[in-house]
């Protein structure tokens, strides 16, 4: 056990992955000798060599592309997307194919593929380094999304990604890669893809968020029950498909109250579909309305300095929201 | 691009190989045939056909370790997929939406072919996705040859990957970056692109400014071969130089097969708004099969009486493939549910 | 006023905002000779010329990149996707690109551009000749997105689409091209992008639905008027981004009770952001839970007749909908 | 590939414009120096350059009609863009992400080079995006010219579009669609490609299989050119070419300007773990400036006065630009909201 970030506990589960099976590679844009031009890879060009750590050419949708060829032939592909903002030219891989591979070859064909990608705001990225696109893919069965937001699930995520014969999409909140620290195991251990965790529990109302939004949350979590007496429940989806709604309803079930919490635009987004399951099956438990505490509506996220921070959730607006909704 | 047959591996083939190249032909197009007259008896929904393609595909198929060496077709590939292996029977079952049809229990269209047993590829709709995932499957038989996970020699191993598409799908990005990938690489790769000048309506010269599609193999430092899609050895010859490149690590082959189709786009089109009937007829007399049953003829090698049994054999293979799927039943409806995801416990 | 199809509104709606202004183009696969594989185009390449009905190469991304360009020139192209499956491949020009430019240059550059293209299932088409796509581009400001429902609505909200500023994907349930048939006027009027359209008044519940969803939904609340005495409400949406949230909080304020029916699959899609809008600001009027009648969680809809219909609502299952949340 | 230099229009450059264009160059150089200077100092966030492409880009933009054209550039533009209209006050403001920065109001990272008035066209940053669009706006050209909507030899009006990008952008499927558009319509389009044999660290070799990237100019049916990058007389001489192809009818011309980047790809950058310091070093000592600036010297065009006053004269103005927008307010929050919609009544 160590402190480590987020962005070491990637590096960790990718190392330990390589060395377990020689069939596991890595391929994406910078990823070879530059490590990742967040040095998510940092070192492992040089402990597996150019045959396994293979900068690709400037194209994201034969990255992937050859990630599902290579899926295919039993191999197990982890493919970087730069940036999830220009994820968009791999789409049709995405959705057409590695999707649905499995389901129109009646379970014949398998696609054991992970998609990495940095997501989110907050870095100073303009409209296209800090987009958020897991809605986009939360739309698709046969995917499954994974977003961490502490180092042990990252981890233990990224692992049990690698081994899932599905495609599994993982999302790295960016911002978090050197801000978000904790605990770290160097065991071979691995978190199941699925389960939603809660990250704090509590009886007044339940939030629920993921990425740099849950950790946000349960900052302002705490600070609220310190403040004002609030005991809220922050639930991390961590797996947004598929979705855990038995932990989404037992959590309304006992609070009575919901909040989402994302930091992607808010229409369609994801904290949607959260809101319609309450909105149905979740009705009976609800004293209140289902808030969305979100991302602005426009296009992406400015680049210049108090328009970025205007349009994501904080630790305070998120605080606010919590209040709002406690008070209703 | 080289077009250099120095030899003409085709010289060696037996009469018996030769014997069953035709009757790999003449079979696929007696059931596209089939399949035709069962879509105007409005018994089946849908039908896209491989005719006039037949020669390209089995000269193809043929130069290949068949079920071992990957294939990712398109819908046009009926005769490569039944020299690959598929059945009639298979085939018909994918007609009528049958259950246990073989390529995806019922829920493709026909004529997407898929079998995990014979290294064929499940293939989608969406033209070009194959040609950057057969890269894909080339990358992991060099990737295994590199990291010493098979020998490179072992021919029960894959050693090659073949995407096949017409001349209209090579304007998708997902063409350009596939090949690019193969170049690199230097990928055991073959793309092979059945140009029958038009997709759907749109004839060659909207689609491209170039008189060969194999012209664009230099942008991939690939190489490049134009062939006469209509003469089945002619086709296995380049093909034959195209997987020996494959096998000995020479890289990668974009072999451009040049022929018709003599039908329409699918049974959804009428051809008449773009095409002139005398243009057809011109093609027609191309045609793949008579050619090669001319020569076969010519050479002695078919008879009469031999070329008699195989029309018979063929008619009694369609009509049993046929019957056997009308036999069969329908998915249930529930069985749309299944194979979402594979199971964690089924890790391939 | 005539009876016509769907798909004569929408072939006349071209031609009369063709002959209207000479900047308006149409380009897509086999739109030109071949009149469009469903004949939407049909007569206007012998009447207007190879000039403005350019058959594309086989390349969805550079239909869409094309019209892009020819609209910041200030021309008004109209780009036929063949079948909205194969739309993806075009995503990232129309996500990244088509919604941003606007944004991007500060109000200086417009995109002008019009996106047609069939979408739908029941067509025997398979996973691939069946999808709906909507709601992947419900998530993107800056687009606006338009499904209409009858000849009327689709020849006016069509030309309103050749007159919008904006990027404009207007997809038409191929389902109805030919069996949803209604009066059509020859004259040139449009219908405003933005509001939904009350298709039945109704006291009992509402249901809201656009495509061959909503023409279903007609018949479905016309019957359990008829067998049950349920008084349904049906809006179609038509326009589904910008939402009209008016309409439907007005509905529901009224009713008490929402359906939502769309055949898309369920997860993520556009009925989630309906539910969401409905289970926060219309909270305080909901009496049951918000119903969503959808497409099944499975990557696409199966070919074989049986799989295919049970995939998608029809006028019985949603009778039976109405039914059981009229009796909650 | 065609790159026989019949006569040079550099020749008949008079030397007042000839020192325009060393002028625009040593500008974008000194103002590029200064935003390296800003961030090492912490006063903004990101800078990437165009330094050592200012030769490519100063010989492209004088071949043009310059602010009339359409031209769609790419994050290393500096020099293209200010030859075209931008202002150093403009590129500093962006650096600052200041309210009322000319390209986006701020909502763009700098270097997203954008004016409706002088014809550049808003980029994004996905690569290669920028190719097809402006193969667009090149129809929309020859659209209105064959519609009679316009006269061909207006030259108030935009006659070509001009897109740019880096050598490893061309691997996009994005850049294959949009020159097979240039070639079958024979668009009055030029793509320049900026070869500075990295794509951030990825070398050439890994990013294609041709030496260069004018070789797949044959798959297009368009013209192809490779020309010497750090020459800005040579780069002049194959876009005017170039240009003369694209208003004659005469279609769509792929250069390829050879270069480096001796800097960092941006200010995020650190390319030792990619490029040795030799290498750098060796490519230095082609820097397009030294080498115009020496030739001019030697012509008697340039003396060393007059280079002495342009560099002061350049260092006051990228001193008043960083001025002013160091002076210059932040945008409100929320202006986060604005134009997201081109209001009804703003018929374009
Ligand atoms: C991405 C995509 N766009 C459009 C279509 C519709 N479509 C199916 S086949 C076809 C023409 C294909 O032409 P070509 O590649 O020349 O092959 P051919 O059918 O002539 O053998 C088109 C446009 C599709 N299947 N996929
Ligand atoms: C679609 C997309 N993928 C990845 C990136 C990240 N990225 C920005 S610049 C760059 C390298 C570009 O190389 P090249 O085209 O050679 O241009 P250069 O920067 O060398 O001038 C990359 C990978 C991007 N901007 N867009
Ligand atoms: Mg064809
Ligand atoms: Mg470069």
């Amino acid at each position: 056990m160590t402190q480590a970030t987020l962005i070491d506990a990637i590096r960790m589960a990718m190392d330990e992955e390589m060395g377990r099976d020689p069939r596991v590679f890595l391929t994406g844009e910078d990823v070879g000798r530059r490590g990742g031009v967040f040095r998510a890879s940092q070192g492992l060009f040089d402990k597996y060599g150019a045959e396994r750590v293979v900068d690709s050419p400037l194209a994201e949708l034969s990255i992937i592309a050859i990630g599902i060829g290579a899926a295919l032939a039993d191999l197990r592909p982890i493919c970087e997307i730069q940036f999830a903002d220009f994820i968009h030219p791999a789409f049709n891989q995405i959705v057409n194919e590695a999707a649905k591979f499995y389901y129109r070859s009646n379970g014949e064909w398998r696609v054991p593929l992970v998609i990495r990608s940095p997501y989110g705001g907050g870095i100073s990225g303009g409209l296209y380094h800090s987009q958020s696109v897991e809605a986009f893919f939360a739309h698709v069965p046969g995917l499954k999304i994974v977003i961490p937001s502490t180092p042990h699930d990252a981890k233990g995520l990224l692992k049990s990604a690698v081994r899932d014969p599905n495609p599994v999409l993982f999302f790295e909140p960016k911002k978090g890669y050197r801000a978000i620290k904790g605990e770290l195991s160097e065991d071979d251990y691995t978190v199941p893809i699925g389960p939603a965790r809660i990250a704090r529990e509590g009886r007044d109302l339940s939030v629920f968020a993921y990425g740099m939004m849950a950790h946000y949350t349960t900052q302002a979590a705490e600070k609220v029950a310190r403040t004002d007496g609030i005991d809220a429940e922050v639930v991390d989806l961590r797996t947004l498909l598929p979705l855990d709604k038995t932990a989404i309803l037992d959590s309304v079930k006992k609070t009575g109250k919901a909040l989402i919490v994302y930091e992607d635009n808010r229409t369609m987004g994801y904290g949607a579909e959260v809101a319609a399951v309450l909105a149905d099956e979740g009705f009976e438990y609800l004293d209140g309305p289902v808030r969305r505490l979100t991302g602005l509506d426009v296009p992406a996220v400015p680049f210049s300095h108090h328009m970025q921070e205007f349009f994501m959730p904080n630790p305070d607006t998120i605080a606010e929201a919590i209040r709002e909704l406690a008070g209703y | 691009m080289t077009n250099h047959i120095v030899e003409r591996a085709s010289a060696r083939l037996n009469e018996s190989t030769l014997l069953e190249m035709f009757w790999g032909m003449l079979l696929s197009r007696r059931l596209d045939e089939r399949a035709w007259a069962l879509h105007r008896q409005g018994k089946i929904h849908f039908h896209i056909s491989g005719m006039g393609h037949e020669a390209a595909q089995v000269g193809t198929a043929f130069a290949l370790n068949r079920g071992v060496d990957y294939i990712h077709p398109y819908y046009r590939d009926l005769a490569l997929s039944l020299a690959v292996g598929i059945t009639p029977t298979d085939f018909m079952m994918s007609l009528f939406g049958r259950k246990d049809e073989y390529s995806s229990g019922g829920r493709q269209m026909p004529s997407h072919f898929s079998s995990k047993d014979k290294h064929i590829i499940s293939g989608s709709s969406p033209v070009a996705t194959q040609v950057p995932q057969a890269a894909g499957l080339a990358f992991a038989i060099q990737y295994r040859q590199k990291c010493g996970l098979v020998d490179p020699n072992d021919t029960s191993q894959p050693r090659l990957a073949l995407a096949c598409l017409g001349e209209g799908s090579t304007s998708q990005g997902e063409w350009h970056e596939g090949m690019n990938w193969a170049g690199v690489h230097k990928l055991p790769f073959i793309c092979l692109v059945q140009n029958n000048i038009y997709a759907i309506s749109v004839p060659l010269e909207s689609q491209m400014a170039v008189a060969n599609v194999a012209d664009r193999a230099t942008a991939y430092g690939v190489a490049g071969v134009v062939v006469d899609g209509n003469d089945v050895l002619a086709v296995y010859d380049v093909m034959v130089q195209a997987v020996q490149r494959a096998y000995s690590g020479g890289g990668a082959t974009l072999v451009e097969a040049k022929t018709y189709r003599p039908v329409p786009h699918s049974s959804d089109d009428d051809d008449r708004s773009y095409r002139s009937r005398e243009e057809v007829a011109e093609w027609k007399k191309k045609d793949p099969i008579m050619r090669f049953q001319n020569s076969l003829l010519e050479d002695g090698i078919l008879n009469d009486s031999l070329l008699h049994d195989y029309e018979s054999r063929a008619r009694a293979e369609v009509d049993k493939a046929q019957a056997d799927a009308e036999a069969a039943p329908l998915p249930d409806a529930e069985e749309v549910f299944g194979s979402v995801y594979a199971p964690l416990e089924e890790q391939p």
